[in-house]
């Protein structure tokens, strides 16, 4: 009963800032409600046991991410911007594509979802626990090789992004 | 009806002890805040040959109060090209993360509002979302002046959020876990508060939770002699009072925070020295003290209603040295009734929570008496000593413990060996660090780089 | 009106702002921009990449306010020019019109004026320091300046019961006596300001956030300082030996014995120590007279209507802040023809364009705070 | 109780508001959001999943994810401020050029 509650209140939430992040005429108001959608999926995190998850994604992803797309919003903050047209033309051809992709994905869950073992068969929520440590053990054993890479990738993408932004002299 | 009222009253127990924490803090904050800022009017007028508040009630003791008032009635000014949505946001969203993140802070043994087991993480995380709304309230001010001080301020907070993780990571690997009441207590058993274990992670978070807190030495985003009042510049009245707020409450958090990992949260000084147990009974001294001080002065008042407002505090100070020393008294009679057991029961949680506000209140004592004392850093310059002295500074740190860890486990050198020597050798590299920042600092130096420094004449 | 020898400055709305510049205004109403300047900045982020002051906030019309007042009506008006150092406007505007008439202010009225203009150096100094620390963040020397000024101003009460606008000295001499203990009230000023100094000092000087706020910043060449006309601590800070004290000496200086503080770099930290150095040497400039101070009349022997002879006269002094300069015109009624006044300020601002390029916005207050500026006397 | 359908679905409607928000939107920066969308209804299949079987590994893709879009925004976010310097806008179909 209050699993679901808080499942309703979270996902409502989330689903609601999402369509106003697209179709909101201002981007700082679209990167507010993307925060929104995020925190709220911190929230099913919650709900999931991924404590470790919900942090992460409340550090990383609201507390940075998310600062440096408002930060940039601001450095490259146009006036005009707002008084132009904000949908591309053929609007609605992706609006179709995307209704159409929706119909698909959602009949294949609806098949599937008998395959899906129901939520009694779910292990109890104590296997994730300690989740800080499950993950933590599981990122520096079995996937070392990727964390390494992500490391690499996160060194790379750092250094590409000083390039772009770096004035031409 | 009743069996249904009952059954929900039951499920909500649980809630119940949280609830009424959270309420306590949420009184008590602005209270609190409001004091510390004549604590910190009263601290400056005193080092700087001055006297400070003295008009309302006797030393001003009733300032906050009426700042508040003030505050609440003024009126309250949107300008005419503001975002109205993000400012009026922007306040509410400074202030909630402020005090979202009290949430999982151990003001005492019992008193907490949720032991999470990640509960460090969720401060870190939750006090950083505290950012949106500097950067949203000065982005929504539509001015200048805010808009800078609003991308002063991201920029700072993500640099030197990542130098203070660093510093707290170190402090998680002497514990080992991340429940700040699990953390505080591994240092009982260690016996050593980790600011000895660990002294330059320590340095490390002081400087940087000065920064986050926008407090000077670092304090760019609101620089009044450069920005006005930087991301506040176009806020009045309650909002205002709000960001005010909001800016002491994160005081607050990050002295918590530095409290819990680094001094030993609600322990007294070296907690099992049996022969200094007598400290315990210093609490209920000293506020004995500060009545008998408040009794002596209240002759000295010029007016009838400041002499009853003294006896008043006065008698304030007595009540707490009576809750304090009530269960010492009652620990030594010897009858031992049930009364006196549950009373002597509280001991650990009311001096714990004494030992804990005194120790956050020195720690923002500290940061008052540094911003009377320096000058404003630059930007640049606070980005340089973020992300090329304390950053290094800080991972080079954080392995030198685990480094210490290693030996005192995998090798068996005693703890008392171990982390003193990894110190020592990360305070070596600091300091070649800080050798070479300096000598690049001065090959770099901008003299005469616009305009030559020839003399003649 | 726009000279065709001298290139044009660029404006700061000249050209159109690129991608990511802002134009910033600072002032007039502004925390420090010591009073009602105002900048207008062209910001390329927080770097500056053009500068433009805009003055005038505070114009009274002094000069066009002399040429309808005797000349000892006018006197008190140019108290409120540079309004932290009254007594030294009213000494150069006194020795202009003496210099004019071609009378001289008796020794004993030299000496005392000299005292007292010393002291005002120093409390106008004081003042300085203490807001430009302030500008820079600390906030603590302020207080420390103040207690001190305190001091002085005291004194200046003593004397001629104004604390800030004075009006201390008439033309030909002085008005009052010295009041009983004068000397004394002076010597127990100077004596321990020495230290006092030296506790500013140890505030500042060796702070590191200072030296890194400070030293490089708003750099201004001996050259330069020369070209845009600077005077006082700001041409002395580039490494200029010019003191008018010395050059030209006026009232009793040429009797007392005092050193030229110079800077090498001409940046901030420079003019920072020359004003320090310059305080003690005010102090020390104030020990000397205070010590003999000659007997004899204080007022020279002019009638009570002042009709100067026709003809002009340009009188300057070294003001705290600079060259002080009257440019007097008489038609050889009771009031002057034409009153134009040298405002150190104005002419330091100058140099202010030059200074700032390239810096942060953190550093444009460090420059206004540096270069001193009044804007009473900016304005007139 | 809430099978691992609802989150699916959930999923789904993000990822389709991601993708509408992609192919319909001309603001570059609303366009990199819409992305951040869809790579956090990825993460909410991960880590339903991961509740379903009773391991953790979901969590740690949903970590190399954020780690990923983390890498994503900030080289993005680069390429828009280093386009706007030279043109001035922030609207993907004007941004016809290959080189400048």
């Amino acid at each position: 009963m209050l699993d679901r509650i808080v499942f309703d209140l979270f996902a409502g939430l989330a689903i609601l800032s999402a369509i106003l992040v697209v179709t909101r005429r201002n981007v700082i108001h679209s990167a507010i409600f993307l925060i929104t959608a995020l925190l709220a999926t911190a929230g099913i995190f919650l709900q999931l046991h991924a404590e470790f998850l919900f942090i992460v994604q409340i550090i990383l992803y609201v507390g940075g991410i998310m600062v440096l797309f408002v930060f940039v919003i601001m450095l490259v903050n146009l006036d005009v911007a707002l008084h132009q047209m904000q949908f591309r033309r053929q609007w609605w051809v992706g609006l179709l594509l995307a209704i159409a992709l929706g119909a698909e994905a959602t009949a294949a869950i609806y098949i599937g979802r008998l395959g899906l073992p129901g939520p009694e068969t779910a292990p109890p929520a104590s296997v994730l626990e300690p989740n800080t440590e499950l993950v933590g053990h599981a990122l520096f054993t079995g996937y070392m090789l990727p964390f390494e890479i992500a490391s690499v990738l996160l060194l790379v993408a750092m250094i590409g992004a000083v390039v772009m932004a770096k004035r031409r002299t | 009806m009743t069996h249904a009222l009952q059954a929900s009253l039951e499920a909500l127990k649980p809630f119940l002890l949280p609830l009424i924490y959270a309420v306590a803090i949420v009184a008590v904050l602005p209270l609190l805040a409001g004091y510390l800022v004549l604590m910190e009017r009263k601290v400056m007028a005193h080092m700087q040959v001055r006297l400070g508040p003295v008009r309302v009630g006797p030393h001003g003791l009733l300032q906050p109060i009426a700042d508040a008032f003030k505050l609440l009635l003024k009126e309250d000014i949107t300008p005419e090209n503001a975002d109205r949505l993000v400012f009026w946001l922007a306040p509410m969203l400074s202030m909630t993360a402020a005090m979202l993140a009290l949430a999982a802070v151990p003001f005492g043994p019992g008193f907490q509002i949720a032991d999470l087991n990640i509960g460090l993480l969720f401060v870190v995380g939750i006090s950083s979302m505290g950012i949106f709304g500097i950067v949203l309230g000065g982005w929504a001010s539509n001015s200048h002046y805010s808009l800078i001080g609003a991308l002063r301020s991201a920029a700072q907070l993500v640099s030197y959020e990542t130098a203070a993780g660093m510093a707290v990571v170190g402090a998680l690997l002497l514990a080992g876990t991340l429940s700040l009441r699990n953390i505080v207590e591994m240092q009982e058993n260690t016996g050593v508060w980790f600011i000895i274990a660990a002294p330059v992670g320590f340095f490390i978070y002081l400087v940087a939770s000065i920064a986050e807190t926008n407090r000077a030495p670092f304090d760019m985003p609101e620089a009044e002699s450069e920005l006005v009042a930087g991301y506040m510049t176009e806020f009045s009245g309650f909002r205002w009072a709000l960001y005010f707020l909001a800016e002491y409450t994160n005081m607050i958090v990050v002295a918590s925070i530095a409290t819990t990992l680094f001094l030993g949260g609600w322990l007294r000084p070296f907690p099992t020295t049996h022969w200094l147990n007598f400290l315990d009974w210093l609490p209920a001294a000293l506020m004995l003290g500060l009545a008998g001080y408040c009794l002596y002065r209240t002759p000295k008042q010029p007016v009838a209603i400041q002499k009853l407002v003294m006896v008043l505090v006065a008698g304030m100070f007595a009540a707490f040295a009576a809750i304090l020393l009530a269960p010492m008294v009652a620990t030594h009679i010897a009858g031992a009734t049930s009364m006196a057991l549950m009373v002597a029961s509280w001991k650990p949680a009311l001096l714990g929570g004494f030992w804990f506000l005194l120790k956050v209140f020195l720690y923002i004592y500290l940061f008052m008496w540094l911003r009377f004392t320096f000058p404003r850093y630059r930007f640049d310059q606070l980005m340089r000593l973020g992300w090329q002295f304390l950053i290094p500074v800080s991972i080079v740190n954080v392995m030198g413990i685990a480094l210490g860890l290693a030996l005192h486990r995998q090798w068996g050198w005693p703890y008392g060996v171990a982390l003193p020597t990894t110190t020592v050798i990360t305070l070596l590299i600091a300091a070649a660090l800080a050798r070479t920042g300096e000598k690049k600092e001065k090959d770099e130096a901008v003299v005469g780089e616009f305009w030559g420094t020839g003399r003649d004449a | 009106m726009a000279d065709p020898r001298i290139p044009a400055a660029p404006r700061v709305e000249a050209t159109v702002l690129g991608a990511d510049e802002i134009i910033l205004n600072m002032g007039p109403q502004h925390p420090s921009t010591h009073g009602v300047l105002r900048v207008k900045l062209r910001l390329d982020g927080e770097k500056v990449v053009g500068s433009e002051c805009v003055v005038g906030y505070l114009h009274r019309g002094v000069e066009k306010i002399a040429e309808h007042r005797s000349y000892q009506q006018f006197a008190p008006y140019v108290d409120r020019m540079d309004y932290v150092a009254a007594v030294s406007n009213g000494l150069g505007y006194c020795e202009a019109v003496e210099k004019l008439m071609a009378v001289e202010a008796p020794p004993r009225a030299r000496v005392v004026r000299t005292i007292l203009t010393e002291l005002q150096r120093i409390a106008s100094h004081l003042v300085w320091l203490g807001t430009h620390a302030l500008d820079i963040g600390a906030l603590t020397p302020l207080f420390y300046c103040f207690r001190e000024r305190e001091e002085i101003l005291k004194i200046f009460e003593h004397y001629c019961g104004a604390r800030l606008t004075t009006h201390a000295f008439r033309i030909g001499g002085l008005q009052y006596e010295t009041y009983d203990g004068f000397e004394k009230d002076v010597v127990q000023f100077c004596e321990p300001f020495d230290k006092r100094v030296d506790d500013y000092e140890a505030l500042l000087t060796s702070n590191r956030i200072w030296l890194a706020r400070t030293k490089g910043i708003g750099v201004l060449s001996a050259k330069d300082a020369i070209d845009c006309g600077a005077s006082g601590p700001v041409i002395r800070g580039s490494g200029v030996k010019w003191d008018i004290r010395k050059a030209m000496p006026y009232a009793a200086y040429s009797d007392y014995e005092f050193e030229i503080p110079t800077g090498e770099n001409g940046d901030t930290f420079d003019r920072y120590m020359v004003r320090l150095e310059e305080m003690r040497q005010s102090r020390k400039i104030c020990l000397q007279a205070v010590a003999k101070i000659p007997a004899g009349p204080i007022m020279a022997r002019i009638g009570k209507v002042l009709k100067p002879p026709p003809g002009e006269v340009y009188h300057s002094i070294e003001a705290p802040k600079g060259e002080l300069g009257y440019y007097i015109v008489s038609d050889g009624t009771t009031q002057p023809y034409r009153v134009r006044i040298r405002p150190p300020s104005l002419i330091n601002l100058e140099a202010f364009d030059k200074m700032v390029r390239g810096h942060l916005i953190a550093d444009v207050v460090a420059i206004i705070g540096t270069l001193d500026i009044v804007l009473g006397e900016v304005d007139r | 109780m809430i099978g691992t359908g609802h989150y699916l679905f959930l999923s789904l409607a993000l990822f389709l508001i991601g993708v509408v928000g992609v192919v319909t939107r001309r603001n570059v920066i609303i366009i990199l959001m819409s992305i951040e969308l869809i790579l956090n209804a990825v993460n909410i299949n991960l880590v339903a999943f991961s509740r379903l079987v009773g391991s953790v590994e979901g969590h740690v893709f949903a970590i190399f994810i954020i780690t990923d879009a983390a890498a994503e925004a900030a080289v993005g976010l680069g390429i828009i401020i280093a386009f706007f310097r030279n043109r001035e806008t922030v609207l993907a179909d004007e941004m016809d050029l290959l080189k400048w």
